[in-house]
């Protein structure tokens, strides 16, 4: 059975050191777990942008948590480059891995079918083929005619982080359209997931619900957050707040910005409404 | 009423849709920074092309339903027709940088990253660059870091090539045969050494260079009613800022 | 946009000599177009059971509408051997292609993904291996030991045929949580659905539909019909008609009865609660 | 009451379920035509295993949301820890045929198919060989077809191999790395010698064999009761033939 527990139990079972896939800011992101994970002082952990990286990762990033990170891109969205990252990769402080949208997927699609590798279309010529000396290049065993195709290796993360719409009392979470979230559930060791609020009866069993849902079977423990995506949007139950990340945006730009953020948002009484 | 720089680049993306070209834009997908780009496709479509509209990032009522890899998928089943694709570099031979500059890319300047440009470029077959800024800074001789390659060698797996660059000066045309850009047409106020003296690439100049063509007012009435109304959601800062308070 | 026709019309749109992917009998099976197609005297059909095939692949076969199969296994379930296969397979009328479930829906996803193949564990050594010659085996570039691993290519039906149990009037359709569908609508050129009731509003604007729909992009065209999967069951909607099953196990056991059958359920005057 | 001959082979099933296994059972998933298999271990989570079923054809409340693919994914991830398959024929070597008998296979009598097995023998680690009739024309020296091989050469990935065959005679245990089978026990009635004339491949026989374990009257308490409560919707005809008409 998956247990309920409290967002500060999820952010306990995540080790130091973890390999950890977080969704984009548009998709579900578990900002709450994060903020307990900055509370709880985790280190060294290796982020997975699934495919790209926002806000949760850029706080992570600034508040110590993170030594490397694998991702398509990192931004802010409206709000701009995301401050953080970018002093970090001006200090050296992070090891960056870059990738391509489709090529994380397609690593996490190899774990979700239990195979080595998949292969992706494209990215013959590039600078990123040439920095990911861990593809390959075949040539394609069914063309006629000579034709290189890349090879992605499956990444099986530790843990998954997710922020639902919903859990049932089963550890059943939903999820919407946002399938790439299941991928990352299939794929990863550990899949901890925040929901907006529990529900009775059994997600599982509505027949207009499954097909947004992540079933128990892939998570590991759920834990209630009311506005968990908070400042980020969810679905179409909240938007972003715009107003708070152009705020972060600005307060991040220099160290001392950052720590009073901290401070206040993360570290400090949380605001009743947001947490 | 002057027409705005916006609605100028508008017209200028929308009458690259619409030009005879091998392969026909049916769908067209366009990410959440690009506001000019999808209102240039509903453009295309209020002056009568049969194309159809993906927002990337709609909150609600997105297109998609298998997560953020259908686009990806899509791409790769060949059912995006058209993309487009900025840089903070971008070459005379149509690379574009979106890593960030210095040796190694990302030491001088870090931007976000590569985003699905490494896959994109090649799997849909038409492309159109699309940046504002037009400086040396940022049309470059030779690009710090390839994200996504203007051109290929033979026997690569590519369905297209860029079909044009789209700057806040001018539009140049891409052969990629030969792999270079022309100069196809000026916005108002730009001149032949204008352009040459803010791009950092070399390129062709026919013998006319005709001014881009502006919005008729058919196209500006559409783009401040209709086109408006469909995108507000989407992009509403670009509206307001664009096509001023909305009427109550 | 994607037009809203009949279930006659949709039979027209499948040529003679396509190559055809159809659900198995437990996941939204068109019998109702299946049956319009044999009315229409579809010839030639070369059938993909994704990734088994039953009651509708049955019926075509007896009718004569099947030149070639490739599918995992072909069964009525409860009711037994499907009679006409097990009838075509003792006279050497059917080109059959052994598959074993996961390689047609590995082969689906290569197409769905646009890739030339997809790797699939498993296989090594079984003589559903050595008969598929279109397979390659190859060493596991990954691996520091010698990995031999199967690579399926992708296929791409010319037509998918899905029983939806809601279509709205841009032409989008609910498949709920059998997802495998959208991999064949995405994989196949064409797809014609029929749908169990025509709805108002829009399915992709409904958060909670939303991650059962397959959207309109890949629907060619669509019909309303009624209780159109019947005999066979429908989700939650309605179940299989176990009594007519077997009654038409046991009639297709000869010719003649089959005859019967398809003059009476098929081409006959067709039963209001039926079609 | 007398035990129904279903009843023993749910306890038989149930007792290798729960066997000290180098897999530990956590997480089974049985097929719609697999009734005996999925009380089984049911049986075995009421005696106290920490077991998970998935029942791969339920109508409503099916455990997967990924189509039917899911099933295949999970065992790919190693997330399934128990299958079950028959066979038309199968051989010494714990190799299953599902294609059909003569040469080419099927010529002779032609039967459904593979289904999965060729993917799930190598992806799951414990698999339980279950088919009912035994004689000589099902248990033979070797297939006709291999549909998916009890055990494969060093080098192939693969996470386990059959754990035993139960029959309507008995039980056989595999010895993998050997590749053959032992007599392990006989069901009420059977003797040596039975087996031995109603079995086509040659297999070892131990000093001791013991009768098969029967349920105990909790076990057939729990069948009779939350387990029939629990299965009935998904096998409706298997229950009302056990275990009788439901009490109103």
């Amino acid at each position: 059975m998956t247990p309920i527990e409290t967002v500060e139990a999820l952010a306990a079972r995540v080790p130091d050191g973890a390999f950890v896939a977080l969704p984009p800011d548009a998709s579900l992101c578990p900002v709450a777990l994060v903020r307990a994970l900055i509370r709880r002082g985790v280190r060294d952990l290796h982020l997975l942008g699934v495919p790209i990286s926002g806000f949760a990762t850029d706080l992570l990033i600034g508040a110590g948590c993170v030594s490397a990170l694998t991702t398509s891109a990192v931004t802010l969205g409206e709000a701009g480059l995301a401050p953080r990252f970018t002093a970090a990769m001006r200090t050296g402080a992070l090891r960056l891995t870059d990738a391509t949208c489709p090529a994380v997927h397609t690593a996490l699609q190899a774990a979700e079918k239990g195979v080595p590798f998949l292969p992706l279309r494209g990215m013959i010529g590039t600078d990123l083929l040439a920095d990911r000396t861990d593809w390959r290049v075949i040539d394609n065993p069914f063309a006629e005619a000579p034709d290189p195709i890349v090879l992605i290796p499956a990444l099986v993360p530790d843990i998954a982080l997710i922020h639902a719409a919903m859990a049932d009392r089963f550890g059943n979470v939903w999820v919407g359209r946002r399938r790439e979230l299941a991928t990352i559930a299939h794929a990863a060791r550990t899949t901890l997931v925040t929901a907006e609020r529990l529900v009775e009866g059994n997600l599982m069993a509505d027949e207009r619900l499954a097909p947004g849902v992540i079933s128990s079977l892939y998570v590991s423990a759920v834990a209630e957050a009311e506005r968990g995506a908070w400042p980020l949007a969810l679905l179409d139950l909240y938007p972003a707040d715009a107003a708070h990340l152009d705020a972060y945006a600005k307060a991040a730009r220099t160290e001392e910005g950052f720590r009073a953020y901290l401070a206040e948002h993360v570290l400090g009484p949380l605001p009743k409404a947001a947490e | 009423m002057t027409v705005s720089r916006e609605e100028l680049l508008i017209a200028a993306i929308a009458d690259l849709i619409a030009a005879p070209n091998p392969h026909p834009v049916r769908h067209a997908a366009v990410g959440a920074a690009s506001p000019i780009p999808a209102h240039a496709v509903m453009l295309a479509r209020h002056r009568g092309l049969d194309v159809r509209l993906s927002l990337l990032q709609q909150r609600v009522g997105n297109p998609f339903t298998e997560g953020a890899r259908e686009l990806f998928d899509l791409a790769g089943q060949g059912r995006i027709d058209l993309f487009f694709l900025g840089g903070a570099q971008i070459d005379g031979q149509a690379n574009i940088n979106l890593v960030g500059t210095g040796t190694p890319a990302g030491s001088s300047a870090r931007l976000p990253g590569n985003f699905g440009s490494a896959f994109m470029a090649f799997t849909v077959p038409r492309v159109i660059l699309f940046r504002e800024e037009h400086s040396p800074r940022v049309l470059v001789p030779k690009v710090d870091y390839v994200s996504a390659p203007g051109v290929s060698a033979a026997g690569v797996y590519r369905r297209g090539s860029p079909q044009a660059l789209v700057t806040g000066r001018c539009v140049f045309a891409f052969d990629a045969v030969r792999a270079r850009f022309t100069l196809a047409s000026l916005h108002p106020g730009e001149t032949r050494e204008s352009i040459r003296e803010n791009t950092g690439f070399d390129y062709d100049e026919p013998t006319h260079v005709p001014e881009t063509r502006g919005p008729s007012e058919d196209d500006r009435a559409a783009l401040a009613g209709p086109i408006r109304a469909a995108l507000e959601d989407t992009y509403p800062q670009f509206c307001a800022r664009v096509f001023g308070a909305r009427a109550a």
